[in-house]
């Protein structure tokens, strides 16, 4: 199925929690979802006969200035297509609901999401910082993000 | 010892005036010496012998930087070990730590006592020679228990654990394959299981070939006696890529050296016993090295015996860098389902055998049929 | 009436395994909940070797990450090096001169072999036959001198280049290459005979760690660990990129052949067996490939336009990909590299569960993980 | 499990480990398999396109500074001036080949090829000082100073050219030409790529006495941060 397609039927099903499709400079083109509604869509899309998205390829947070996105990499495994799903989220206090419970290869990249964007995931198996000491301060991917000068007393 | 002290005073006048003990103490001493001296040179130079094998076969040179070929390169590992610093890990028992690796090499170098070399080349013939030697090896294990345990160390802990439920485990099979060689000879001792070996075209007279249960049995005996002394497929105690090291990954300097020679030495043990058992010891093929004077008798006797005894060194060697490590629950699978079953029928065979044809093997019979 | 069981009481033992230990393949950190032998619970804990990369690659420009993708994946830089390439010409829009693609391919399949290689020497070292393993390195450094004699490295390549490749074949390197690959092809069979059936080697891994078809899609494994449980997808064949249309291969996938489909040997076996499909294709590229320039024209400045691209390929360890956010300048707005160890790592906790602290060390050589990769 | 499976697995296991070690006897028997190479005495050919060191030819450099520019991990620092010609004068060019990573991305950017990778790579050191290598021997304050003398010199000839040639000139035609204007004598060029490479593209070695002092380096990190 076409991404636009996809994104017809889901804004059928969904209405007002597709906000919008992203296809101009967008390979694969992404389905903008409102972040209230991520694990419903989420659970449609790999649940219904002619979506059967089985695979999350990837899951990345995005720090676009203004505000965060995560973006969502499906494919599907029966039907061989591909679309991305992204949500917008507010710069204070970015949460999304997880999906490691749709797709659990989802838990390791949320977790890396968390780790360096800072982003939650609420409902998630196991949040824990990833790559990162448990102890580190900030988020490093954020574009805002200021480099610690020591950590531990240990000029960085 | 002490017959043979008073025959060494009655051949050489000039001491007939020192008093017998004294006499068969020096002996004793001497001869405990000669052992050592030998049990440390061939764990120096079995390592060297293993990581040139380990070489050969893994398309490197191996050792070859220490003196000609690298032939001194035990030396200066043992130099190296010598020199090290001896760290005794802060939690770990102490007085334990410290003891484990005696008794280590002890359990290993006390066997050497009754392997009879030669003709008469023998520390000391005692009748019950082969369950000795299964008595003093036992003795590794506590060593090797007490290391883990007093290490404080938990993949040191699980080495230890694993090599007590392991040599336990395979003392039953190494004993039982050991069992046909005993039958046959009538005696515990290991010179007589020697002598009963001699004769009929050289090769003919070794229990190897005495009929197809004994045949068996070497092999039987051979793979559990390379489980007994942690060989690779069943070196799990060690475990490199397990255990990191297993129960030694705490010792360092000498008391690792200890470990080591005595993994050497075992080696050569388990060899040794399956040459004495099975390969005819001593006995020079299509020769009779008893009838030689007893200088070049010696000499010859013990020349074969230890080419024998290397040669089977160097299988254990070759199957050490073939085969890939068993699991824990395999290796016990592999005992009490394998190799016990199979060494009990076996002697049960050999037993029925001596029984049916009145104690004479395949070549004696074959022999007594053509005249 | 007590069982031994209660009548006994045993403590469950915390195992760090790793960040230091030989069979964890670098600095990875499995916490072991055990009791006794049996693992109850294996934590994976990465991260030790965070470099940052996303990191850097939004503070460099497009053509100065190609260095950086070397150390992803550095015993297969040269698929990196490609993927990195071929992501970003996508995102651009740039044609890449057919012989430039040919001599990816050629690049990409030795160097999936030489790290096939590696994978299956460093698993047979962990399952404690250390021979096989000298074997492979043998092998490999026959691969490392041809690439040393096209790019002038033995293991960070940097050969890939936006809009084709850094330098053309040198002389006579494809009758090298075909050397090696007649040289090479007995090799399997050998490895086959040594270890690969050998009856301890079977035991240790048949049936151990099955991660079935559902699970292994699910949980997003990609590359010989999704096709050893028996799922046929390879990006190569159904998401063709470059050149990969022209050639003809088979894709491995496991078959339960000493044991269910999904465990430990079936993940190996689909190695062994892809290396042979790699000199397939080996054999083809070397006999297609035409004359030609090996660089488009790319303008030094090199500035894509806006956009968001996430483009994936095959790589010995999985599906690497690279999802690039462009903002039209010279650097990438967000770059995020998907790896496929890292994706990986994500099952091995639940497929370890009441396995043995040996079959740990298994698992974790038949997910070939890598942890540059991983840790990123 | 019956008796035919165990024997038959006993036999399955004797075999394959009979044909595992007949392969490793074959290679253990067999020297000529023997692939070691005595490194120190016997040593391999590097390839031709080998990577090793850098190594910049300054005769032929033109201080264009490309490869700075191309460095993702500014290993290179180049400083120039200008000469009397109105060419570039190097005053030192320096690489610290402990932070290199040997991609050879400069040595591709280079217009005149002056800068080349050498076989060489053989260089444990016990200082990192040692890492950093020199093209330019002399002290980039001597050669700063002579420059700007000689094109203090230049300035001053040109100026008395100018007015010698304004004076004939004078006294051809009244009217004025323009003098020659000298080069800039301050015309240091100073480094412009990122120097985050100091934290991020050297993760083990933090800042291994680069180039750079290490205060310089940190206040342009932060700036870019």
């Amino acid at each position: 199925m076409e991404p636009q397609a996809i994104h017809d039927a889901v804004k059928a099903k969904f209405g007002d929690a597709i906000v919008e499709l992203q296809a101009e400079g967008f390979r694969p083109p992404f389905v903008v979802v409102a972040p209230e509604r991520i694990a419903d869509v989420a659970l449609y899309l790999r649940d219904d006969p002619a979506m059967l998205f089985d695979a999350l390829m990837c899951l990345s947070g995005v720090d676009y200035k203004d505000r965060f996105a995560v973006a969502y990499h499906l494919y599907s495994m029966t039907h061989r297509h591909t679309v991305g799903l992204k949500v917008f989220l507010p710069r204070e206090n970015p949460a999304v609901a997880s999906v490691d419970a749709v797709w659990p290869a989802a838990n390791f990249m949320e977790r890396e999401a968390f780790d360096l964007f800072g982003i939650d995931f609420p409902g998630s198996k196991d949040l824990r910082r990833i790559l990162l000491p448990e102890d580190w301060d900030g988020h490093p991917l954020r574009k805002d993000y200021k480099y610690p000068e020591f950590y531990h007393g240990i000029k960085v | 010892m002490e017959a043979l002290a008073r025959s060494l005073v009655s051949a050489v006048p000039a001491i007939a005036g020192v008093p017998l003990w004294t006499v068969t103490l020096l002996m004793m001493v001497l001869s405990a010496a000669v052992l050592l001296a030998f049990a440390l040179t061939f764990g120096g130079l079995g390592s060297y012998v293993l990581r040139k094998v380990a070489g050969d076969i893994q398309v490197r040179i191996g050792p070859n930087r220490v003196g000609p070929y690298g032939l001194l390169q035990f030396l200066a590992d043992g130099a190296k070990l010598l020199l090290k610093e001896d760290i005794i890990p802060a939690k770990a028992d102490r007085f334990l730590f410290i003891l484990a690796p005696y008794l280590v090499f002890v359990g290993s170098f006390a066997a050497f006592v009754v392997l009879p070399f030669g003709v008469g080349l023998t520390a000391s013939d005692l009748n019950i020679g082969v369950y000795y030697v299964m008595a003093v090896t036992s003795l590794v294990v506590v060593g090797i228990l007490m290391a883990g345990w007093a290490s404080n160390n938990k993949w040191a802990l699980l080495g230890g654990m694993r090599a007590a439920a392991q040599i336990v485990s395979y003392e039953i099979p190494v004993g039982m394959a050991i069992m046909p060689a005993v039958l046959i000879a009538g005696s515990l001792s290991l010179q007589d299981i020697v002598r009963s070996q001699g004769g009929l075209l050289g090769i003919f007279g070794w229990n190897l070939f005495h009929n197809p249960f004994t045949f068996f049995s070497f092999f039987l005996y051979f793979t559990a006696a390379q489980a007994e002394t942690n060989q690779t497929p069943f070196d799990i105690p060690e475990a490199e890529s397990e255990l990191v090291s297993g129960y030694n990954v705490e010792y360092s300097g000498i008391r690792y050296a200890f470990f080591f020679l005595a993994e050497f030495g075992d080696m050569f043990v388990v060899a040794a016993l399956a040459t004495a058992c099975f390969l005819g010891g001593w006995h020079v093929p299509f020769f009779r090295a008893e009838a030689l004077p007893a200088l070049w008798g010696n000499l010859l006797s013990l020349a074969v015996f230890l080419i024998k005894a290397f040669a089977l060194v160097l299988v254990m060697m070759w199957v050490r860098w073939t085969l890939p490590r068993l699991r824990v629950d395999q290796l016990m699978r592999m005992s009490w389902k394998y190799l016990v079953p199979l060494t009990f029928v076996n002697l049960l065979g050999v037993s029925l055998w001596l029984l049916i044809f009145k104690g004479k093997g395949i070549p004696a019979l074959i022999a007594s049929l053509i005249g | 009436m007590t069982t031994p069981a209660e009548a006994l009481p045993t403590q469950e033992m915390l195992i760090n395994m790793g960040p230091q230990h030989p069979s964890t393949h670098g600095v990875l950190r499995v916490l072991l909940r055990t009791d006794g032998e049996v693992v109850v619970n294996a934590k994976p804990d990465v991260g030790y070797l965070h470099r940052a990369l996303e990191k850097i690659g939004e503070r460099v420009t497009y053509a100065q990450f190609m260095p950086f993708t070397d150390r992803l994946d550095y015993l297969a830089s040269m698929n990196c090096n490609c993927a990195w390439a071929w992501a970003v010409e996508k995102l651009a829009g740039i044609e890449v001169p057919e012989r430039a693609e040919y001599i990816r391919v050629i690049v990409a399949e030795l160097n999936r072999i030489s790290s096939h290689l590696i994978a299956f020497g460093s698993f047979t070292a962990d399952m404690g036959a250390f021979t096989p393993f000298l074997y492979s390195i043998r092998e490999r450094e026959r691969v490392n001198d041809l690439f040393e004699e096209i790019c002038g490295n033995r293991l960070t390549y940097n050969f890939a280049r936006i809009g084709g490749v850094s330098a053309d074949l040198p002389q006579g390197f494809l009758e090298k290459t075909k050397e090696f690959l007649d040289y090479f092809e007995p090799k399997i069979p050998e490895y086959n005979n040594l270890i690969s059936y050998n009856k301890i080697f079977l035991h240790r891994l048949a049936n151990v760690a099955v991660v079935t078809a559902e699970e292994a899609v699910a949980y997003g494994l990609t590359g010989p660990n999704l096709r050893g449980s028996g799922v046929a997808f390879d990006l190569r064949r159904d998401e063709p990129y470059s050149v990969y249309p022209k050639l003809e291969f088979n894709v491995c996938v496991g078959t339960g052949e000493r044991g269910q489909v999904g465990d430990c040997f079936d993940r190996y076996m689909v190695r062994i067996n892809e290396m042979r499909e790699s000199v397939k294709i080996l054999r083809q590229a070397i006999a297609q490939i035409p004359e030609g320039p090996v660089l488009a024209k790319v303008p030094r400045l090199f500035k894509p336009p806006a956009g968001e691209v996430y483009f994936r390929s095959e790589c010995p360890r999985g599906e690497t990909g690279f999802y690039v956010i462009s903002d039209g300048t010279v650097n990438p707005y967000r770059l995020k590299i998907r790896t496929g160890s890292f994706v990986t790592m994500n099952v091995f906790e639940k497929v370890t569960k009441g396995l043995m602290i040996a079959d740990i060390v298994a698992v974790i050589g038949s997910f070939d993980i890598i942890l540059p990769e991983i840790d990123r | 499990m019956g008796l035919k499976q165990y024997i038959a697995d006993i036999v399955e296991a004797v075999v394959t480990t009979a044909k595992g070690m007949r392969i490793t006897a074959r290679y253990g028997v067999d020297a000529k398999e023997e692939i070691t190479q005595q490194y120190p005495e016997v040593r391999r050919e590097p390839s031709e396109r080998f990577r090793g060191f850098l190594h910049n030819d300054i005769a032929r450099c033109t201080s264009c500074t490309m490869c700075v520019k191309v460095c993702p991990v500014d290993c290179i620092s180049l400083e120039a001036v200008r000469g009397a010609d109105k060419k570039m004068v190097l005053a030192s060019y320096d690489i610290n080949i402990g932070r290199c990573m040997y991609c050879g991305l400069c040595v591709e950017a280079c217009p005149t090829k002056c800068l080349t990778h050498t076989s060489g790579y053989e260089k444990a050191s016990v200082d990192r000082g040692e890492l950093i290598l020199h093209f330019v021997h002399e002290d980039p304050a001597e050669i700063k100073a002579r420059v700007a003398k000689q094109v203090a010199e230049a300035a001053a000839k040109a100026a008395e050219a100018a007015k010698a040639a304004e004076a004939a000139k004078a006294a051809e035609s009244p009217k004025m030409t323009e003098s020659l204007r000298p080069g800039k004598a301050e015309g240091s060029i100073v480094p412009a790529a990122p120097a985050f490479a100091a934290a991020v593209g050297n993760p083990g070695g933090g800042n291994p006495g680069g180039p750079k002092a290490p205060d310089a380096a940190k206040e342009e990190w932060e700036k870019k941060g």
